[in-house]
């Protein structure tokens, strides 16, 4: 049984995600830049996983996978960072509180080792959770 | 031979640079080179050449696969949708000019349409702060001229905003700040310890999603009253140091970014820091700016604002203009199941809204108008693909600070592809055709 | 275009002397003409008042400040936008309109020419933007001037030939009208939180005063003959006592005279001044200034003014005068924005209530009323709102009442919570002049255009003039019965022909007009020394490129009427 | 009093407008004129009886009219809009703008509601008697003046933003409360009876927040005054109190500087 651990998710730019979404989000680097969580050291350690590890993160409002790495803005214990896309969107929280506003930073969610999980790509992911049949 | 078109602006981000300079083919059709700009800047104006890019409208078909049709039967379907529907929500309108979104705007009144931008998932929350209490601000070259504290409180433009600090805010050398770097101290609150934060002199590593705690204490301090031992993290010693930092300058400006709009407290966390920096102002000089993302997602609140009044989340639909974020703002409208019809343009809500509320765009008709292939192309009905604006075609953009710029056309856009305002054309006139209007 | 003739409507024309006589207005081509053809479209104005379309001197309509009004307000639109109807596109806004809803607004009114009165040089822009999506009236900008970091640095060594050629410039690039004041060098200080409250207050670091910008600014409008006067707003405003530095800034004018071919005679255009006419020494001595100002005024002819009347509504205040919005703020408590401008000017918005039940805003209200009915001269004092400051202009017809009605300002004296301070503080309940429909034109037409320079284009009825002509429902041989058939009549024009196209029938919008953009070209001489200051400025201090900075092409100015002015002479 | 029943028949696909479905509204019609009133879903204009069955006429006045709401009204708004006298019971859940400017009456819902209920109410009643949304009896945007009159009862739990730039009346949430709760008040008072989470009464500049339950994180605006014994709603109790915030502007009175209260069961 794979350790699970709790960590409060936040999401953002980082220039690598800005760089990707210009050179096509449907192509792998959007991917390597955006479909990871970034973890504290301490945390990964916790998690019992390796740097660039497939990971599944879950929140109350969904699940998906991610390549852990190391935080490269840290420390942050006990705070975990997917930059903001279709990866970190699946699972926020959409309470808008009524501002219209999505609370993007702040969810609590578990993560998990999922080594034989594959990260999608970023359109695919989001088709396959919308359930739009691409031809 | 290649030419070099200098002053140009990077349709990138809200700090939109005007220093870019473009290396382009003598016939105006291939770009070259790119300087001045940061890698994402570069990569903005680079990608808009590459070789794989859809350059027809495709319509989706009931097997899932695309099928290429032309700009007239794209503009025919477009302007159906709208006609037909009783709640379609037009969205984007960021990455593009506000010519476009003039014509945008009259196809949202004719449809009577909820319309909204990407202040939506980015400042609405800062404008929602701003109708409450007010906003002192200023434009960057005052920043750059005056400032001796600069704070970024939950930004981090070293990513975000890459040339932010060397054009305004922390590098450049002013009138009154002729040392530079020097001339300021910088103070930077956020939960992580940023590229940004490295650069302080003091990090405030605050509790996440406990800014309003902290903002409030510092207001407390600055008026010298009790304190508990310790807000969101951070010891009381440590608020009254800063307090007295912030107290100290001649000049001081806030910058703020999506780890306040977005945490817990939102709207409030904005509220809080106004009325911080009001309080400052009893003191010394002080300004407060949101650090806006998208290069013209300012510009469209402008528009919204002189032609409807509101300066996003407008809800049109009963032939006047309404706004109440929560009730007329998009990410609620979708997650509620308010509207029947999405248009989206210059924007990616596919990418990024949660998902509850992408769901909501694939289960209704849609348009995506976007030079790109994204989330929300692959989730729309209908994907127009059209010039890339601020390298194939100009207009008019509005900075950050709300001042206005008006983007370079650098290369022609490939043969036969029209622009945002070209094509939106075609769908009004459509549109008054099915709705009878004037 | 088509022929239009205005039949026996009561003309009142203060440029040809028509003081209510029954005549016909031709009308071709887009002007006054002598006669038409039998072809014409006839208009019947019988028993009903024609004039020439109203000139707005001073409004905020157009650009930052404006919008950030309406961003950060929606509670002034609840409830009351307007839907899509016909050609007019949707309304919203009370105290700050939408830009359809305020061209609109003034066409029904029968306004031709409105002036925004406060341009900041780099948002021109947006400025533009605003002003070609509002319908219908012609609309020329003010940059400002007086907080500007060339225009300190020239004056400061007495450099009125540079001040001219800074300005020809800068009106160049944002395609300006005139040289706009506003608390000349205390919103500089404000770039420091400080202000500049007499004429002779240093301004920090630039070692300059009020006195020296202003009396700079008006010598280099003159040198270059520009069709209006420098517009002013001067320090000090809204404050108990404020009177005294508004004579200050006045008696600088004195020995100037008008140097231009637009038919112009004043030096110095005092704006709001009702803003600027306050004696005592706080809000509980708080009195009237208006004898001591229009005394001056009236002795003084290279002056003109325009009111700034306050209507007793919930408005929105907003100003370049940072500093004061700051202060109000602080008197009012409610929302307050602030835009520091790099290098040029600021700007502060603030919601405000002019309740008629607090003294100081009645009091207000009578010096508002006590300026116009004390001026001499009509042709020397115009009717504004300072639009939204003191009211919104939607409020015309309800101040022309006031002013033309004894009976309309003793009700609303009456109705006053503090009416026995009203007429203690003021000389209003003194004041038994009714200001006459001749006078009205002076007050609203022929004197604003002389004042503007547009006197031989709008303001007049003459042969040759622009036709714009408004009629109303006022017959001027019967008398009132009712003053609130004033404010009546002036809200909704039966007709107003804009240009020589009826864009108002019976009070409802029939045509969007042919708007157009009102700027000064000025030909000046070549000044190096200037152009490289220009540069340099822009590669040290602005955050735009001087290659990015100017408004140009047809998505800013879509149709463009420049007045031409040589001074290379 | 006369009564109105009206009963949901053909539920919208969307969501209805029914500002219409008011006492003021309904006062001196018949049910047929009741069933030609205006409401809308999205952009397309509608009467009142293609989605109701409407059964009675109004009274003369909008004191003697009482509405019963029967049916699925979960995707109504604006029940009981501007309201300013008679009653509205709703039998169910419903939407947003419940009570929304009202002015005086009664409305019973005997469900939930959505955010922004009541939204500057100045006179009446509102009870609910499941859960409130957001906003419960908050300012409209950019607005400084809020809930100024009037009483609610939420005999479940609220939103966030109760009572925002309030400025009289009264809220009494019998449950708990998200975060949030009366922001930039300058009077007025709310009584939560169950657990409160944080931010609370942040820039307040006046008014009262009685807190029974607990207080998840205290702003750090309100300082400490010692203990009270105060009677609430008959339950007489000791409290902690603290006054705030301390950051924010406070008027003076009679020389004397009024602080917001904040009241903390023991």
């Amino acid at each position: 049984m794979a350790k699970t651990i709790s960590v409060n998710l936040i999401s953002g730019r980082t220039i690598q995600q800005g760089v990707a979404i210009e050179s096509g989000k449907e192509k792998p680097s959007y991917r390597t830049a955006c479909g990871i969580i970034e973890m504290d050291k301490a945390d990964l350690k916790a998690l019992g996983a390796w740097k660039n590890t497939n990971v599944k993160v879950t929140s109350d409002y969904g699940s998906v996978v991610v390549k852990a790495v190391e935080a490269t803005q840290g420390p942050h214990p006990g705070v975990a960072f997917i930059p903001m896309g279709p990866w970190a969107n699946s699972i926020v929280n959409p309470n808008t509180y009524s501002t219209g506003m999505p609370t993007f930073k702040g969810t609590p969610v578990t993560v998990e080792v999922a080594i034989d999980e594959p990260v999608l790509l970023g359109i695919e992911l989001v088709q396959k959770q919308c359930g739009v049949m691409v031809g | 031979m290649t030419k070099t078109i200098t002053d140009v602006i990077c349709p990138f981000c809200g700090t939109l640079c005007d220093d870019v300079e473009v290396v382009v083919s003598d016939d105006g059709k291939k770009l070259l080179e790119v300087a001045n700009a940061c890698v994402i800047g570069t990569e903005k104006f680079l990608h808009s050449q590459s070789a794989d890019r859809v350059t027809k409208p495709r319509l989706r078909q009931a097997d899932g696969s695309w099928k290429d049709i032309s700009y007239d039967e794209a503009a025919d379907y477009t302007a159906k949708m709208l006609a037909g529907a009783k709640k379609p929500l037009m969205y984007g309108w960021s990455s593009t000019n506000c010519e476009a979104q003039s014509v945008g705007n009259e196809i949202a009144e004719i449809a009577k349409a909820c319309c909204d931008n990407t202040a939506a998932v980015c400042h609405g929350t800062t404008l929602i702060a701003v109708q409450d209490i007010g906003l002192p601000t200023c434009t960057l070259g005052e920043v750059k001229n005056r400032a001796d504290r600069v704070i970024f409180w939950g930004c981090n433009p070293a990513h975000a905003h890459p040339r932010h600090m060397s054009r305004y805010s922390i590098f450049p050398r002013g009138f009154f700040t002729g040392k530079g770097q020097m001339s300021r101290k910088l103070v930077v609150v956020d939960p992580r310890c940023t590229d940004t934060s490295k650069m302080a002199d003091v990090h405030l590593q605050i509790e996440q999603g406990r800014d309003y705690e902290l903002l409030n204490a510092l207001r407390v301090a600055l008026k010298g009253e009790w304190l508990p031992d310790s807000v969101a993290g951070i010891p009381a010693e440590k608020i009254r140091e800063v307090a007295d930092i912030l107290k100290s300058g001649r000049f001081g400006i806030i910058f703020f970014g999506m780890g306040v709009t977005q945490s817990l407290s939102k709207n409030h966390n904005i509220d809080e820091a106004i009325a911080l920096t009001k309080d400052l102002n009893e003191y010394t000089k002080y300004s407060i700016m949101p650090m806006r993302g998208h290069y013209n997602v300012t510009g469209s609140g402008e528009v919204f604002a002189w032609q409807f009044g509101f300066p996003y989340s407008v809800d049109l639909t009963r032939g006047f203009a309404r706004y109440n974020p929560g009730d007329s703002s998009s990410i609620d409208l979708l997650t509620r199941g308010e509207v029947d019809a999405m248009f989206t343009i210059g924007s990616d809500p596919g990418a990024h809204f949660p998902i509850s509320a992408v769901k909501g765009i694939a289960k209704v008709d849609s348009v995506c108008i976007d030079p790109h292939l994204t989330p929300t192309s692959g989730v729309s009905k209908l994907h127009v693909p059209v010039a890339f604006n601020g390298v194939e075609c100009g207009g008019n953009c509005y900075r950050m600070d709300n001042v206005p710029i008006d983007c370079r056309k650098v290369v022609e856009p490939p043969e036969g592809m029209l622009t945002d305002e070209q094509f939106l054309v075609m769908v009004r006139d459509r549109l008054r055709k099915l709705k009878g209007a004037a | 275009m088509s022929e239009y003739i205005i039949k026996n409507g009561h003309v009142f024309d203060p440029v040809q002397g028509i003081k209510g006589d029954k005549l016909d207005i031709a009308i071709k081509d887009g002007k006054i003409v002598d006669k038409v053809g039998s072809g014409a479209k006839v208009i019947d104005a019988k028993d009903k008042t024609v004039m020439a379309g109203a000139v707005e001197i001073h409004a905020h309509v157009a650009g930052p400040k404006v919008n950030l009004g309406r961003i950060y307000r929606p509670e002034d639109k609840l409830f009351s936008c307007t839907p899509t109807k016909g050609m007019e596109r949707m309304g919203s806004g009370a105290s700050i309109p939408t830009t359809f809803k305020t061209g609109y607004e003034y066409a029904k009114m029968g306004f031709g020419v409105a002036m925004e009165a406060a341009m900041p040089p780099l948002f021109s822009r947006h400025v533009h933007e605003e002003i070609r999506d509002t319908p219908i009236i012609d609309e020329g900008a003010f940059p400002v001037f007086g907080n500007n970091w060339f225009v300190l640095e020239y004056l400061k060594n007495q450099e009125i030939e540079n001040t001219a050629a800074y300005i020809a410039w800068m009106l160049n690039v944002t395609k300006g009208y005139a040289v706009k004041v506003v608390n000349p060098g205390g919103t500089e200080a404000w770039g420091w939180g400080l202000n500049c409250l007499t004429v002779n207050d240093p301004v920090p670091y630039f070692d300059i005063t009020p006195a020296e910008i202003v009396k700079g600014l008006m010598e280099a409008n003159e040198y270059l003959g520009l069709p209006h006067s420098m517009h002013i707003h001067p320090n000090n405003l809204g404050n108990p006592g404020c009177y005294e530095t508004t004579l200050d800034t006045m008696r600088l004018a004195e020995g100037i005279k008008a140097n231009n071919k637009f038919g112009r005679e004043q030096v110095l255009h005092l704006t709001h001044s009702q803003f600027h006419s306050y004696k005592g020494t706080n809000w509980g001595d708080f009195e009237s200034g208006a004898k001591e100002i229009t005394d001056y005024v009236n002795k003084n002819k290279n002056i003109t003014i325009d009111t700034g009347n306050v209507t007793l509504d919930e408005t929105t205040t907003m100003t370049a005068d940072g500093p004061f919005e700051h202060h109000l703020t602080g008197l009012n408590h409610l929302k307050w924005a602030n835009c520091d401008v790099e290098l040029e000017t600021a700007a502060g918005v603030v919601p405000y209530i002019y309740s008629p039940n607090i003294s100081v805003c009645a009091i207000q209200w009578a010096i508002g009323l006590e300026i116009p009915l004390m001026m001499k001269d009509p042709m020397r004092c115009y009717i504004t709102t300072d639009h939204p400051n003191a009211g919104p202009f939607t409020r015309y017809p309800r101040v022309y009442k006031w002013l033309m009605s004894e009976k309309a300002r003793k009700q609303q004296i009456d109705s006053f919570k503090h009416k026995d301070k009203v007429l203690s503080q003021t000389g209003i309940g003194a004041l038994d002049r009714e200001i006459s429909l001749y006078e009205l034109a002076q007050m609203t037409r022929a004197g604003p255009a002389k004042s503007l320079g547009l006197a031989s284009m709008v303001g007049g009825l003459k042969p040759g003039m622009d036709a714009d002509v408004a009629i109303y429902n006022i017959n001027p041989d019967k008398p009132v019965a009712n003053p609130d058939d004033i404010e009546k009549a002036f809200s909704r024009c039966a007709a107003f022909i804009k240009s020589g196209v009826q864009v108002v029938s019976n009070g409802e919008i029939v045509s969007n007009g042919h708007k157009r953009t009102l700027w000064v070209n000025v030909k000046a001489k070549e000044n190096p020394q200037v152009a490289r200051d220009i540069a340099e400025k822009f590669v040290k201090y602005y955050s735009m490129t001087q290659n990015n900075y100017e408004a140009l092409g047809h998505h800013f100015v879509p149709n463009p009427y420049a007045i031409e002015v040589d001074a290379t002479n | 009093m006369e009564t109105v029943t009206i009963t949901m028949k053909n539920a919208p696909a969307l969501y209805l407008e029914a500002d219409t479905i008011s006492t003021d509204a309904f006062a001196g019609k018949n049910a047929a004129q009741i069933a030609e009133l205006p409401v809308f879903e999205g952009n397309n204009p509608s009467t009142l009886g293609k989605y109701f069955e409407i059964s009675g006429n109004a009274g003369a006045t909008s004191a003697d009219t009482k509405i019963v709401v029967k049916g699925d009204v979960k995707k109504v708004k604006y029940l009981g809009f501007k309201m300013t006298a008679g009653e509205m019971v709703i039998e169910g859940s419903t939407d947003q703008y419940v009570g929304a400017w009202m002015n005086g009456g009664k409305i019973l819902v005997k469900g939930d509601v959505a955010a922004f209920a009541a939204t500057a109410m100045k006179g009446g009643e509102l009870t609910i008697e499941g859960n409130a949304g957001n906003y419960l009896g908050a300012a409209y945007r950019g607005d400084w003046r809020g809930m100024s009159g009037g009483k609610i009862l939420v005999k479940g739990n609220a939103g966030s933003d109760t009572g925002m730039y309030m400025l009289g009346g009264e809220i009494v949430i019998n449950g708990d409360s998200e975060v949030h709760v009366m922001t930039h008040a300058e009077g007025g008072k709310v009584v939560i009876k169950g657990n409160a989470k944080s931010k609370l009464g942040g820039q307040m500049v006046e008014g009262t927040i009685i807190v029974f339950g607990s207080i998840d994180v205290m702003m750090p605006g309100y300082k400490p005054n010692g203990e009270v014994e105060l009677e609430v709603d008959g339950t007489k109790a000791r409290f902690a109190h603290f006054i705030g915030d301390m950051g924010e502007r406070h008027k003076k009175k009679k020389g004397v500087v009024v602080y917001g209260n904040l009241y903390k069961k023991i």
